[in-house]
């Protein structure tokens, strides 16, 4: 399964790139986490506390535990602060 | 309803106006303005990153929401994005409704929800040092007092 | 802070324009117009009554309680009285703050107070009858949240 | 004791006149309003219900029992309903 993966805020400036193409065979964004963090130390660097990173699939909201299942596209992110 | 995403500067005013303009039978309006603060140290500006795409997608949700919630007339939202200086406005939301009470809540509610669910991150640069700005806690507990039981 | 009693219409946009434009420190800005309503059967005019002297004293007493309350950079509040038309502004007020929930509940505050400790009484003339409004239990009640245990 | 008399809304339709001078011995404002109904049918009318009377004594709200001590303007209104 190919995902185009995009980083914002300071997950993009530790992972260092703002986005990239993936194959992967994740089947929950934990997976994913896993697998990008086992391919390089920036991706350790970036997880590093789950508790901050947010996940959006297709551009909708979800959580680490949610199904990687059809998705074209992964974001993580900050918690926002916007307004 | 209005929803834009910009770079550009823009005037609360005008933009007030407008929205009053076209109302037809709303009594309240409310609106609020976001402008970028001072931090110790001094602020040389603020960087707001957003997520093209998801961003429009995560306000009109937001908007949508508020519309099933209140009766309201009219919603609108405009956040910028880009560098901004100490006093710019970062962003303006105005409601209106037939009462007071149905404006004013339907706007804590919107500043609530796009605060920690629209896709924006600000960045604070300083004379010194630059610091992505941390969400509070404060922001997160906001959204309890509007989940239903 | 700035109080204005007037029978002249004014222009929501600019007035809150120049409220901003000599705020030095606020986060946070919320304004509330209110407007003229349609009645059933039709609205020829609204015309509000108001108490010369008194009117100006409450209100500061009202603007004093708020900044006593929460940390407020500036109030603004702009009354009419006179003869209105369907759509026309009433009045006015904004409120500025380093953070949003000072200035949204202070702006709460100020319209809850205004609305019934203020000596305006206004009356809808329609085109086949005239009314004084009656104050509305909700407006007495929604005092009720401002007062300290 | 010579006092001021205002009338505000449909008081002062109900009265007939917007204000007054009145030379009183009230003690209270409730005294005031008695006072008032004794003299003519209109005050009656217009205080026939004191639970939508309010009262301000030298532009203070204040309550019908008030003391009326010093006071030089008494005003007479609905409840407010501006904003």
């Amino acid at each position: 399964m190919r995902v185009q993966v995009l980083y914002f805020s300071w997950v993009r400036e530790k992972v260092g790139l703002p986005k990239e193409t993936i194959d992967t065979e994740a089947k929950t964004v934990a997976d994913l986490i896993l697998e990008l963090c086992l391919k390089d130390e920036r991706y350790k660097l970036a997880f590093s506390s789950l508790d901050v990173i947010r996940v959006a699939l297709d551009q909708e909201l979800a959580d680490l535990s949610s199904p990687m299942e059809a998705v074209k596209e992964v974001a993580f992110f900050p918690p926002m602060t916007g307004g | 309803m209005k929803i834009v995403v910009q770079l550009e500067a823009f005037n609360p005013g005008e933009q007030l106006d407008n929205f009053r303009d076209q109302l037809k039978s709303s009594g309240a309006l409310v609106s609020f303005s976001g402008m970028v603060r001072d931090i110790p140290g001094g602020l040389a500006k603020i960087k707001i990153e957003h997520y093209p795409g998801m961003t429009e997608k995560a306000i009109n949700k937001i908007c949508n929401e508020a519309c099933l919630r209140w009766e309201l007339e009219d919603i609108m939202v405009i956040h910028r994005f880009g560098n901004l200086k100490k006093g710019e406005l970062i962003m303006m939301i105005a409601t209106a409704a037939n009462h007071r009470t149905n404006a004013f809540e339907a706007a804590e509610f919107l500043m609530d929800y796009l605060k920690s669910r629209a896709p924006f991150w600000k960045k604070e640069i300083g004379f010194e040092k630059a610091n992505w700005v941390s969400s509070k806690d404060a922001d997160e507990k906001a959204l309890n007092r509007w989940k239903t039981p």
